[in-house]
């Protein structure tokens, strides 16, 4: 596997503000890696110097093999962005805004397909400025793609998207994966990037703090919970006999933090209620989410 | 009895767009409501005519079953979608201005502002002009903005977009808590996890029409009982294929959803997912609002 | 001329402090006024938010570092061409007069009694060819240069409309010379040269008595330029200003809390203060300096044309800040209303530039006198009548009435557009649109 | 009048006056407003974002501003001569042409090396009328020159709008010898040059707010 970036101790300040301060990381061909972190915490600035806007003060990154800071024309035809700001020029229309961006590319999308990949069909000959904020942000998506980049960056691509049109989204941007191309994605959704990246870095204070697939990083926050109504008539120490486990009483639930050993528990536990007839009420197996691993990671876990 | 705003017969045309299409629901005060709808549903458009930003073709408006004047209006608070604040004038000098133009007095302006930039987490920023905050930071002074003059009535329009996790607990905890104190609060947002934690009840609408509206809690418990299973390695969900009494209603990143007709069916599900491999999760699930919002739309 | 100080003075004065007074009421210790405490009851008048609407305007205006640099540039502007000119010599001007060739004793005896009709000093050198004398003239070492007599050369063609001594100077030594060639062409006897050589205009007397004795009116054409400069620029405030709300889309958040002709008078009202501030702080400035100095500035103007102009600058800027707040409502970005700003401007220049030609000239024509009555040209028309002394107490008050009738019917109208037009965007605003629902 | 100091009609002196305000106005000040515009709103940026040669966006402005110019003058010179009887030679027509190219050329220029220190595009909205209205009072636009001190004048000599001004009322105002002037091309290809270059080195895509 090939990686179309790779960031070596790369530090970038403003003034006395540390904004990167000497990250690495690589993203391999074909996959989406996300960029998590908080407002502020450095990922914008991470983007700007891949993209090519800003220098790194140390350090090195080589996008799809070159220093993005002085790469060439050629270089941009190849690179993909939705850029966070989403203002236009407004009185241009859908239409209009996207082809006059397929004109700069070698080798752009058809203009009528993009907007049908994005969902904008029907608003082509709109305005960009009667456009709400949902549909704006579509118009970037669309400027992002429309020249077929074997590198796509997404800046908080979803942003303003209603659930619908955000699904539609994450099977575009999965179908562009499956078309060859890398994606690099920062977003504020826990649940959009646990279900497109296939690896994904979480920033705090221009560092990397927690770096993996979304299931290992999950998996290293550690243990799942199990939980139901504790029966009537069932004790702790009955419950214990049962399972094998100790559980403790929280919010009127049993509950057990459990590792490697859920599988078996579990599967005493319904076997047990099975045959007794009991009702498990709000039996609940919880993993912790990719929201518990970012708040654990930034430092803002309660 | 409590106040509330009623939305009757609401109608808007725009060209050969019907935006607002006899639209009727009302907003109790003491309750968070959510606004839902795909993107150009009428949302902002419903929003705006409640401040008469927007003329309306039919319909009327009503706070506590009068018409609203001005006065009224003054005693609302709104935060619109496009956000909109003055780029180059402190965040503090701001907030008291925008509270004097409602009609406190300075003391009282100055008192309101210092308490909800501190409530809002941003008083480092009080002498900040806006345009030099971030993203986040100028939301919540947007929302300081809806607040600094103790409104009957907030108005939000996509309040959590763009929002960090933690912006969105400040954030949402005051909302809640304001509607707690008594006031009414309608917010439009994208965000059907966030509003389901938040909100008390929710109206839908799709092209200008209402789709759904009721309680959260109704509209999750209605109909059979859902579990989330998820089982590790597994991605198209193959294992719960041939399974009887069972729905599937999603397979996505990794999870499966199901419905089950009888609750009796979980210890069966739970024995084939174990087969299959290691199960890291097997939830009982209310009826998501995603899936109510899915449902009504489709 | 001492009245003359008085009354700017004042004028001047009292625009300052009710700038001033209204900074002053945000001070921190500044919890002041009954006219806030009003405001708390819950029945807020029209007026309240007006005046909060103008002191954010003024406070934002006047702390903007755009404005203070451009205030102090003006000022420094001002001062130097006011002292500088004063230092570099005495009172009288001096014509330097280059000569290539020879010039006659008799025609050197006509220039120089030119410049003493004209009041101003001679200095005449000798020069050897005529581009040693192009090159003079280029370099600014002498103003004018005599080509063997028969021709003159300046350096920059001559103003038609300027009354400037330097103009009247050169203009007199060509006649002079001209009229010299043709006598000695006319071979008469040196005795009829003498008599002409002494000839002396008629005396002028006019069939009604008239107040100005003079051709042009320097304070008119002071007050139409003081007019123009001022609208113009502040003008421009009101087209930017009334965009920026829009833009920024504060204006959706205002106008849930108050009515828009509140935004929109406000607006206006605050921006006409800070310019009718900057305005006074800037003649004042001029006005001392010039009396430090003893510059002949506004060297006896009569204290009612002074009172004219300041008051057409009021009315000038009422009547048209409602066409820019209007403009503005309806453009959504700078360069907009940039394209918007000169088209705007042109019926000012217009107005500007008929008013300065005949406040020249010295005698107003008849169409010229229509225009007074106009509040499109009215503004800079009205002023140069009353400079000119053609104009009664009873037409100025006709021409202040007709613009205030048009004032009050133009701000309705540009109320209706700004608040039809300034929430949206992405699309033109139709004419029909700004007509329907207008009630 | 005699000789070499031939008279500039009024209505010669105002349109050509004119015309170099408008072209001043509506090029040092739109280009100017426009690009910090459109830097501040993130266009530029994007612009830069694509393989979109970066000067393609530059000469843009400039061929736009050519037109835009050209339209402006020939409207200019229409009214002058249809409305007020302006009667030119035949040549200075494209004396005029020449003189409206060297001033769009020189404000586009001198607008874009500008843009670097313009932060907001309020500020440029304010710069840009106020610096074009003060320079057109002491360069023979609104005001005949010598109603104004003499080091003033001189000064503005030096300055790209009084040139062109002056140039302009020469051409239409000229009845004997040439209406092309040497001084104009100096002065403001001076300033076009020296801004150009400026510009290159200084231009940046990338919004300065943040």
């Amino acid at each position: 596997m090939t990686d179309v970036i790779e960031v070596n101790n790369l530090t970038r300040r403003f003034g006395r503000l540390v904004a990167i301060d000497d990250i690495s990381f690589t993203v391999h061909e074909g996959e989406i890696f996300g960029l998590l972190g908080e407002n502020g915490a450095g990922k914008t600035t991470t983007l700007e110097i891949l993209e090519g806007f800003q220098k790194p003060d140390r350090g090195s990154a080589l996008v799809l093999g070159h220093n993005p800071y002085t790469a060439h024309r050629q270089w941009r035809d190849r690179i993909g962005l939705v850029l966070q700001e989403s203002d236009f020029d407004p009185v241009h229309t859908v239409t209009e805004t996207v082809s006059l961006f397929a004109g700069f590319f070698s080798h752009p999308r058809a203009v009528d397909e993009t907007l049908a990949l994005v969902g904008l069909t029907a608003k082509a000959k709109e305005r960009v400025g009667r456009l709400s904020g949902g549909q704006k942000r579509r118009v970037d998506v669309a400027l992002g793609i429309i020249g077929r980049p074997s590198l796509l960056f997404l800046d908080e691509p979803t942003t303003g998207f209603d659930p619908i049109a955000r699904a539609d989204f994450w099977t575009v941007i999965e179908g562009l994966r499956d078309e060859g191309t890398s994606i690099v994605l920062t977003t504020h959704y826990m649940e959009e990037a646990e279900r497109l990246c296939d690896r994904l870095a979480i920033m705090a204070k221009g560092q990397i703090v927690a770096e993996g697939t979304s299931s290992t990083l999950i998996s290293e926050m550690g243990a799942t919970t199990l939980r139901f109504e504790l029966p009537r008539g069932l004790g702790l120490d009955a419950l214990r006999a049962i399972t094998g486990i100790d559980f403790v009483l929280r919010d009127n639930l049993a509950t057990a933090l459990l590792g490697a050993e859920l599988q078996s528990v579990l599967r005493r536990l319904m076997t047990w209620a099975e045959s007794t007839e009991v009702h498990l009420h709000r039996l609940e197996v919880l993993r912790p989410s990719l929201t518990d691993v970012f708040l654990g990671a930034t430092g803002n876990d309660r | 009895m409590s106040a509330v705003l009623e939305l009757r017969g609401l109608s808007r045309r725009y060209g050969s767009v019907q935006a607002l299409d006899e639209l009727s629901f009302s907003v109790p005060s003491g309750e968070v409501v959510g606004f839902l709808g795909p993107n150009g549903a009428g949302k902002t458009t419903t929003m705006r005519a409640i401040f008469a930003l927007t003329e309306l073709d039919a319909g009327t408006i009503l706070w506590n079953g009068a018409a609203i004047g001005e006065a009224e209006q003054r005693r609302f608070g709104y935060m619109p979608e496009e956000r909109g604040l003055y780029p180059n004038m402190p965040v503090a000098e701001q907030l008291e201005y925008l509270g004097r133009l409602h009609g406190l007095s300075i003391p009282r302006a100055r008192a309101a502002t210092r308490q909800w930039l501190e409530r809002l987490e941003i008083t480092d920023r009080a002498h900040s002009k806006v345009e030099e905050l971030s993203h986040g930071n100028q939301q919540r002074v947007q929302l300081a903005a809806a607040l600094v003059h103790s409104p009957e009535l907030l108005i939000l329009d996509e309040p959590l977009a763009g929002l960090d996790p933690g912006g969105i607990e400040t954030i949402g905890a005051v909302l809640v808590e304001q509607a707690k104190s008594g006031c009414g609060v309608l917010l439009s947002s994208h965000q059907l996890d966030l509003v389901e934690n938040l909100c008390e009840s929710v109206t839908i609408i799709n092209q200008g029409r209402l789709v759904v509206a009721g309680r959260v809690d109704d509209l999750a418990s209605a109909g059979h009982p859902r579990l989330a299973v998820r089982v590790e390695g597994d991605r198209d969900g193959a294992w719960v294929r041939g399974l009887a009494g069972v729905t599937v209603s999603e397979v996505a990143g990794g999870e499966v959803r199901l419905v089950l007709e009888d609750e009796n069916d979980s210890p069966r599900v739970l024995d084939v997912a174990a087969r299959a491999g290691r199960v890291t999760k097997f939830d009982f699930e209310r009826r998501r609002l995603s899936e109510v919002f899915r449902e009504a739309l489709r | 001329m001492k009245g003359t100080y008085a009354i700017v003075l004042v004028a001047v004065v009292v625009l300052v402090r009710l700038a001033l007074r209204r900074r002053r009421r945000r001070g921190p210790s500044g919890a002041s006024t009954t006219h806030v405490t009003t405001s708390e009851s819950a029945r807020e008048g029209t007026h309240n938010v007006v005046a909060l609407v103008c002191e954010r305007e003024i406070r934002q205006r006047v702390r903007g570092r755009m404005f203070r640099a451009a205030t102090v540039v003006i000022l420094l502007g001002v001062g130097a061409a006011i002292v500088i000119p004063s230092l570099r010599h005495s009172h009288t001007p001096t014509e330097r007069v280059g000569v290539v060739g020879t010039l006659g004793a008799d025609s050197r005896a006509r220039v120089a009694a030119t410049a003493a009709s004209l009041g101003v000093k001679l200095h005449v050198t000798s020069l050897a060819t005529r581009a040693a004398a192009t090159a003079a003239l280029d370099a600014g070492t002498i103003d004018v240069a005599i080509l063997n007599g028969d021709s003159l050369v300046v350096k920059n063609p001559l103003p038609p409309t300027s009354t400037s001594s330097a103009t009247q100077f050169v203009r007199g030594v060509a006649v002079a010379l001209g009229v010299a060639r043709a006598q000695s062409a006319a071979g008469l006897s040196s005795r009829q040269i003498a008599t002409l050589a002494r000839a002396t205009p008629l005396a002028i007397t006019s069939v009604h008595a008239g107040k100005s004795g003079r051709a042009a009116d320097p304070t008119s054409i002071v007050g139409v330029i003081l007019i123009f400069i001022m609208l113009s620029q502040y003008l421009g405030w009101i087209l930017v200003g009334v965009m920026e709300e829009k833009s920024s889309r504060i204006v959706e958040v205002l106008l849930s809390a108050v009515r828009p002709i509140q935004v929109v008078t406000g607006k206006v009202l605050g921006i006409g203060l800070v310019a009718f501030a900057q305005a006074g702080i800037i003649l004042v400035w001029a006005l001392i300096l010039a009396r430090i100095v003893g510059s002949n500035l506004i060297h006896g103007t009569a204290p009612w044309a002074l009172a004219s102009i300041l008051v057409w600058l009021v009315l000038g800027y009422s009547f048209y800040c409602w066409i820019y707040a209007a403009a503005g409502s309806m453009v959504e970005r700078q360069d907009q209303a940039q394209t918007l700003a000169f088209p705007l401007t042109l019926p000012l220049i217009f107005g500007y530039v008929i008013s300065l030609t005949t406040a020249s000239s010295g005698t107003a024509a008849g169409w010229f006198k229509v225009f007074a009555y106009i509040p499109f040209t009215a503004p800079f028309a009205m002023p140069t009548l009353v400079g000119l002394g053609e104009a009664t107490w009873w037409q100025f008050s006709a021409a202040v009435a007709i613009d205030v009738v048009c004032t009050i019917a133009l701000a309705r109208g540009a109320a209706v557009v700004y608040r039809r037009a300034i929430l949206r965007t992405g699309s033109r605003v139709k004419i029909r649109e700004l007509r329907s629902h207008s009630h | 009048m005699a000789a070499a100091g031939y008279p500039i009609s009024a209505i010669a002196f105002y349109s050509g006056g004119l015309t170099a305000y408008g072209l001043m106005l509506g090029t040092f000040t739109s280009v100017m407003v426009a690009v910090v515009g459109a830097r501040e709103a993130g266009w530029l940026k994007r612009f830069r974002a694509s393989p979109m040669p970066p000067g393609a966006y530059l000469a843009g402005q400039i061929v736009f501003n050519v037109i835009v110019s050209i339209a402006l003058v020939v409207v200019m010179m229409a009214t002058a001569t249809l409305v007020y009887g302006l009667r030119p030679r035949a040549d200075a027509y494209a004396a005029v042409l020449a003189y409206t190219l060297l001033g769009v050329f020189c404000f586009t220029a001198i607008a874009l090396a500008i843009t670097r220190v313009m932060t907001t595009d309020e500020m440029a909205s304010s710069a840009g009328p106020f610096v074009t209205i003060a320079l057109s009072f002491t360069s023979g636009v609104f005001l005949p020159p010598d109603l104004l001190p003499h080091w003033l004048v001189t000064a503005s000599n030096y300055l790209p709008l009084e040139p062109l001004a002056q140039s302009l009322q020469h051409a239409l105002s000229l009845r004997v010898g040439s209406v092309f002037q040497w001084h104009p091309f100096i002065v403001l290809g001076a300033w076009g040059v020296a801004a150009f270059v400026a510009a290159r080195w200084t231009f940046t895509w990338q919004p300065l707010r943040k």
